[in-house]
């Protein structure tokens, strides 16, 4: 299946865009993402963490991707 | 939105009377406004400004979900956040948090605690800008 | 007067305005204010408004004493301290404590204590004026 | 010796006046001032506690009051 991975912050640095469209297996969770993103951009790793957001709203790392989605990477927030 | 609530994310400069008017209440007896400038040093390098990052949808959901936890933990009249997005030089303003309670000590918790979590949770990034280069803050350990 | 302390007692309405651009600095990354304002009811009584009285020189000895005390327990940049005397209407500003420091849990301290030392130690007196009568706040037990 | 009292706030109300001055002893210490007040005007007696102060400064229950000086009642106070 598709899904759009955009990236904010140091996370659209790393992944050299704000935008990434990626082909994944069904059926991949958050955390399976997160192993596939680790492994094709190594510098994620360096991050203090960083998290997931589909539609607005954080994501565990069980959540199950579904075709299509968008999915926002946020690395460590620092507003104020 | 809640009329009692004022969410904002600006790009342009932020003036801390909007956030001030907007929480005067006539039952309210204690204010407090939490104003965050961008400071002229971090660490003992230079900073010459900051830039932004807004995701902006998220970030306005989980600025209200600050101020509605706020509005529930304590007896508070209005609340307003404002929060810069974009470029802001030394001295600007990045973030204003007005709080009106009847009692002053509810009003100092409420805003501080709304200032603590909009750093853990709001999905905002800042880049300081030196004049040696350039570091998106906390990204790294 | 130290030029980090701006300590006032006015008989004309207050701009906390003033009290924030007295505190601004380019090094404060924290900068918080206090506003009291008049309520329009205490205990279910209807406020109408009130009357400050001072004993003026003493407060302000009183006020800059705070001020200075704050700056020694707290990496105070700036402090202001603006107090009414005369008469309040209900909505109206009786005191604005401005602080900044270059972080911003200080400046809520620092804020807080001013404005808690503030109630216990300044000569300074309020009558609540009711439709029905007037009281000296907290002159009886 | 001569001393002028000073009153603000309720004390001001309880002594019907800004301003009086009183006869007391040569000697006398503001404790000896305060049972001399409280005597004549025992409304101020019922405030939760009322204090003095000379040049500006509050005075402790034994400092003694010199000739023609200035003191001034405070009545709890109540500023912000």
């Amino acid at each position: 299946m598709k899904v759009k991975i955009i990236a904010f912050g140091i996370a659209r640095d790393i992944l050299y865009g704000s935008e990434l469209v990626m082909e994944i297996r069904d059926g991949s969770t958050i955390r399976d993402l997160r192993r596939i993103l680790v492994r094709q951009y190594p510098e994620l790793e360096k991050l203090r963490h960083f998290s997931f957001a589909i539609e607005d709203n954080y994501q565990d790392e069980n959540y199950p991707i579904k075709d299509n989605q968008e999915i926002v990477i946020l690395p460590p927030v620092a507003g104020g | 939105m809640d009329k009692h609530i004022d969410i904002q994310l600006s790009a342009l400069p932020l003036d801390p009377v909007h956030a001030e008017n907007f929480v005067h209440h006539p039952s309210a007896g204690g204010i407090v406004h939490f104003v965050g400038t961008v400071r002229n040093q971090t660490q003992s390098k230079e900073v010459i400004r900051l830039e932004f990052e807004a995701y902006e949808s998220m970030a306005l959901k989980e600025l209200k979900k600050i101020a509605v936890h706020v509005c529930g933990q304590w007896p508070v009249q209005k609340i307003a956040i404002h929060h810069r997005v974009g470029v802001v030089n030394v001295g600007g303003v990045a973030v204003v948090i007005s709080v009106s309670c009847p009692h002053r000590k509810d009003a100092f918790e409420a805003c501080a605690y709304a200032i603590d979590k909009l750093k853990e949770t709001v999905p905002i990034w800042k880049k300081e800008i030196y004049k040696d280069g350039e570091i998106w803050v906390s990204a790294h350990p």
